[in-house]
């Protein structure tokens, strides 16, 4: 109970810490003045119309960034539950984390040699 | 404590939602969000059974972390297929990609 | 039940019992203790921001040879009042064609997620928020929130400069987080504990800086770029992408967003002094806890200026060299710190020099597992730094050849003419 | 039946939030709402593994899902363009669709709550003990010869695999 206690007090964070910053936009939004126009709303761009669409297409580099990332995310799942544990652990345990992480090195460097990690 | 089939329920109702968005969706993306909905809720299912029978066994955290890995896989290379048929083809509706040549 | 002497120190640490012994159901005594407790430490980080905002700017201006804010109170120290205030009267300019309710929600994530991570953080022995066991997972997973607030302010704002920006930042975010947890996993190994308060206990006799200095740098640099610090300012990038994600935003809301940011460095410091300088250990916190305040605040602002002084001091890198600074050098020497870590805790281990039971809050008996890593540490870094040189070495020479050969050619053609 | 505490209450706004994130995800038409539903869903079940004693999981589930996969998806949403090229939400085997998972629905409801059909509702399906594995536990379990090892270094060359395998699917090679 006392642990379920230490996630009650996360839960009442969680669900008290958004009134913090809600709570001066709120206020600003009696303050401020409001007058829009449609020119005040239109959207930035160094005073020149915006052309066509804004979700223009992007770089596939940014997914390639974003999937090396997930891999290694995904990683720690294992580590972490293996750190903590390492200080109780023998020598075999090290060489099962020796093993994971050289296989997982093993695709960092393919992405390198493939030039996968170059910003283009 | 909740009993165990209320977990069971919230998560057969998950998978329901997952299966049909999988069936139904007609973007590729979506499917993909189906998949993970599924995944997840077996994963309450495991959860929920460790915790319920067996919660001195590491069975079912084990099993949860690696379906982890499966979903982190399944998006992975999902969505780089999604990409690279949306570049040959335009298109992300699965409906429209029925040739096997490239 | 023992009775509990309710008078004023002890009721800040016991008061659910105090409230449950006179007379309150205990659930709603509880819950009134958690939220008071809350709303304390949530206090805390807006607290600060109010003096950080002054020192930030003073600092900078130091170190710029300029005055700073001087006007407002003595020395200025009171500029972050007007700051607000003019915030708060300025006009709130919502784009058109924006997604109104996932565009206010940005904001309100970008300063939540900030102060979320203020729960786990361990002031003394006995204030905390929630030691919770798996901590500094907590801290990791908490920081990822970020990542969405950016991805859901630029795509909201519909500009291609914000979606374009928020694109960058994400990119940068993520690829730096891979090495701020790699460095994490080094003394969560060490203190076989993700829990704060074990990671600081595990420190008594001596801090992880010592024991771990690769991975205590490393953490602090990937610290850097996850809060947008330093070299690493990519994400408002005003002369290449005019801000960046928060284009868009005005008044508060734009308030919202700098004040998480000016938070979240701050709040990186602290993380940092509480795992690899030994948060509030310090003389006398056993007898008197309340102390670790002062030392885990000496140490944070020791880390906190250091940054600054970075800040003002370095130029912006660009951004392929930031992505390959991380990849290519980072990355590969976290996984190699990894190992080395980990072989040399089995060294340790086979030694049996580790501090057993008491003797691991002891300065002494901690002296013979600490060289052992601070010397394969030190291996690193010297293997890391010649390896380096070397290779920067041949592409310099390489450069100068093509260099040459380039004035060779121009000579020769301007010969021929 | 059910007393009403604090776990109780965690409980109904966690699964309120699975299951709402869950309706968003299948039928709104904008993508990237739909990844902020997915996002909702899943830390709905975040929420649950912290009420299941598993707090390990949870944060991971944090980590992996609202960090990293639900960008992932943003991603491609926007690589794709595709929340801006659709029209029509649902294919044409729509109808065929939700009949199966109604159905679906249906059965494995039928299958969960039968065994505890007419028991006392309160005692159905607790906890055998109040004594919960730790992450410590997990790693030990993971790196033993006997029980995960396999497993463990099977779930790298995994990652690996997809990791490769994703590269060079999503690379522009021409």
């Amino acid at each position: 109970m006392a642990v379920l206690n230490e996630w009650a007090f996360i839960g009442v964070f969680f669900a008290v810490a958004w009134v913090f910053p809600f709570a001066p936009i709120f206020l600003a939004r009696l303050v401020a003045p409001r007058k829009p126009n449609p020119i005040k709303q239109s959207t930035y761009e160094c005073g020149v119309e915006t052309v066509g669409d804004t979700w223009v297409q992007f770089k596939v580099q940014y997914y390639i960034y974003g999937l090396i990332f997930l891999v290694f995310d995904v990683e720690m799942i294992f580590l972490f539950p293996w750190a903590v544990a390492y200080r109780e652990l023998d020598f075999f345990a090290f060489a099962a984390g020796f093993l994971f992480i050289f296989l997982l090195a093993d695709a960092l460097i393919y992405a390198w040699r493939k030039d996968a990690l170059e910003w283009v | 404590m909740i009993p165990l089939w209320m977990y069971l329920l919230v998560a057969a109702a998950l998978f329901c939602m997952g299966a049909y968005a999988v069936l139904a969706r007609r973007n590729a993306v979506a499917i993909l969000m189906g998949v993970e909905l599924m995944l997840n809720a077996v994963n309450i299912n495991l959860v929920g059974f460790w915790r319920y029978q067996q919660p001195l066994n590491m069975a079912g955290q084990a099993f949860a972390a690696f379906v982890f890995v499966i979903a982190a896989a399944e998006a992975a290379v999902g969505l780089a297929i999604i990409i690279s048929v949306y570049r040959q083809r335009k298109s992300v509706i699965p409906d429209e990609a029925d040739t096997l040549k490239g | 039940m023992p009775e509990l002497e309710c008078a004023f120190p002890q009721v800040v640490n016991n008061l659910a019992p105090c409230l449950a012994q006179g007379g309150m159901n205990a659930d709603l005594a509880n819950f009134i203790s958690i939220l008071l407790g809350v709303v304390l430490i949530a206090a805390l980080p807006l607290a600060t921001l109010l003096i950080l905002l002054v020192v930030e700017r003073k600092v900078a201006a130091r170190v710029q040879d300029r005055i700073g804010p001087n006007r407002v109170g003595p020395y200025g120290l009171l500029q972050s009042i007007p700051d607000a205030l003019k915030m708060m009267t300025k006009e709130d300019i919502t784009p058109a064609g924006a997604d109104v309710f996932i565009y206010n929600l940005a904001p309100i994530i970008a300063f939540a997620s900030v102060v979320l991570l203020w729960a786990v953080i361990p002031f003394t022995p006995l204030h905390i928020g929630a030691d919770l066991s798996i901590g500094a997972l907590y801290l990791i997973a908490v920081a990822s929130i970020g990542t969405v607030k950016i991805m859901v302010a630029g795509w909201s704002s519909n500009n291609k400069y914000a979606l374009l920006g928020a694109f960058r930042t994400i990119a940068q975010l993520l690829s730096y987080e891979v090495p701020l947890v790699l460095a994490l996993l080094i003394p969560v190994m060490i203190a076989g504990t993700m829990s704060m308060q074990g990671l600081v206990e595990a420190q008594r006799g001596m801090w992880f800086f010592f024991m771990a200095p690769v991975a205590a740098i490393m953490f602090f640099i990937a610290n850097q770029a996850e809060t947008g610090r330093a070299p690493f300012d990519l994400l408002e990038a005003e002369s290449e992408i005019i801000a960046g994600y928060n284009i868009e935003y005005s008044g508060f809301k734009w308030g919202m967003f700098m004040a998480g940011e000016f938070m979240h460095a701050f709040t990186a410091s602290v993380i940092f002094a509480v795992i690899f300088l030994g948060g509030w250990i310090g003389p006398g916190t056993d007898q008197l806890p309340i102390l670790g305040f002062v030392y885990l605040g000496a140490k944070t602002v020791v880390v906190y200026i250091f940054g600054l002084v970075l800040r003002s001091t370095v130029p912006r890198v660009r951004i392929d060299q930031l992505m390959s600074f991380n990849w290519k050098f980072l990355v590969p020497l976290a996984i190699i710190n990894v190992l080395v870590t980990a072989l040399l805790l089995q060294v340790v281990n086979w030694l049996g020099i580790a501090p057993q039971g008491d003797a691991a809050s002891d300065l002494i008996a901690n002296l013979p597992q600490t060289v052992v890593l601070l010397l394969g540490n030190l291996g690193v870094m010297g293997t890391v730094s010649t390896l380096v040189r070397n290779m920067g070495r041949q592409q310099r020479l390489a450069d100068e050849a093509v260099e040459a050969d380039t004035e060779v050619e121009e000579l020769a053609h301007a010969a021929a003419h | 039946m059910l007393e009403l505490n604090v776990q109780t209450l965690a409980f109904f706004v966690f699964a309120l939030f699975v299951l709402g994130g869950g309706l968003g995800v299948i039928t709104t038409r904008n993508l990237v709402h739909g990844t902020l539903y997915l996002i909702l869903s899943l830390f709905g079940v975040a929420g649950f593994f912290v009420l299941l004693s598993a707090p390990f999981l949870a944060v991971v589930q944090v980590l992996v899902y609202i960090g990293a996969i639900a960008i992932l998806i943003v991603f491609a949403v926007m690589l794709t363009r595709s929340m801006t090229s659709l029209h029509e939400v649902v294919n044409r085997q729509w109808v065929l669709s939700t009949i199966v998972a109604v159905l679906l629905f249906v059965m494995l409801t039928v299958t969960i709550i039968l065994p505890v059909w007419g028991q006392d509702g309160s005692l159905a399906g607790q906890p055998v003990s109040e004594v919960v594995a730790t992450t410590t536990d997990l790693g030990k379990a993971l790196v033993d010869g006997n029980q995960y090892v396999l497993p463990f270094e099977v779930a790298s060359l995994l990652l690996t695999a997809a990791m490769i395998g994703a590269i060079v699917i999503a690379r522009d090679d021409e």
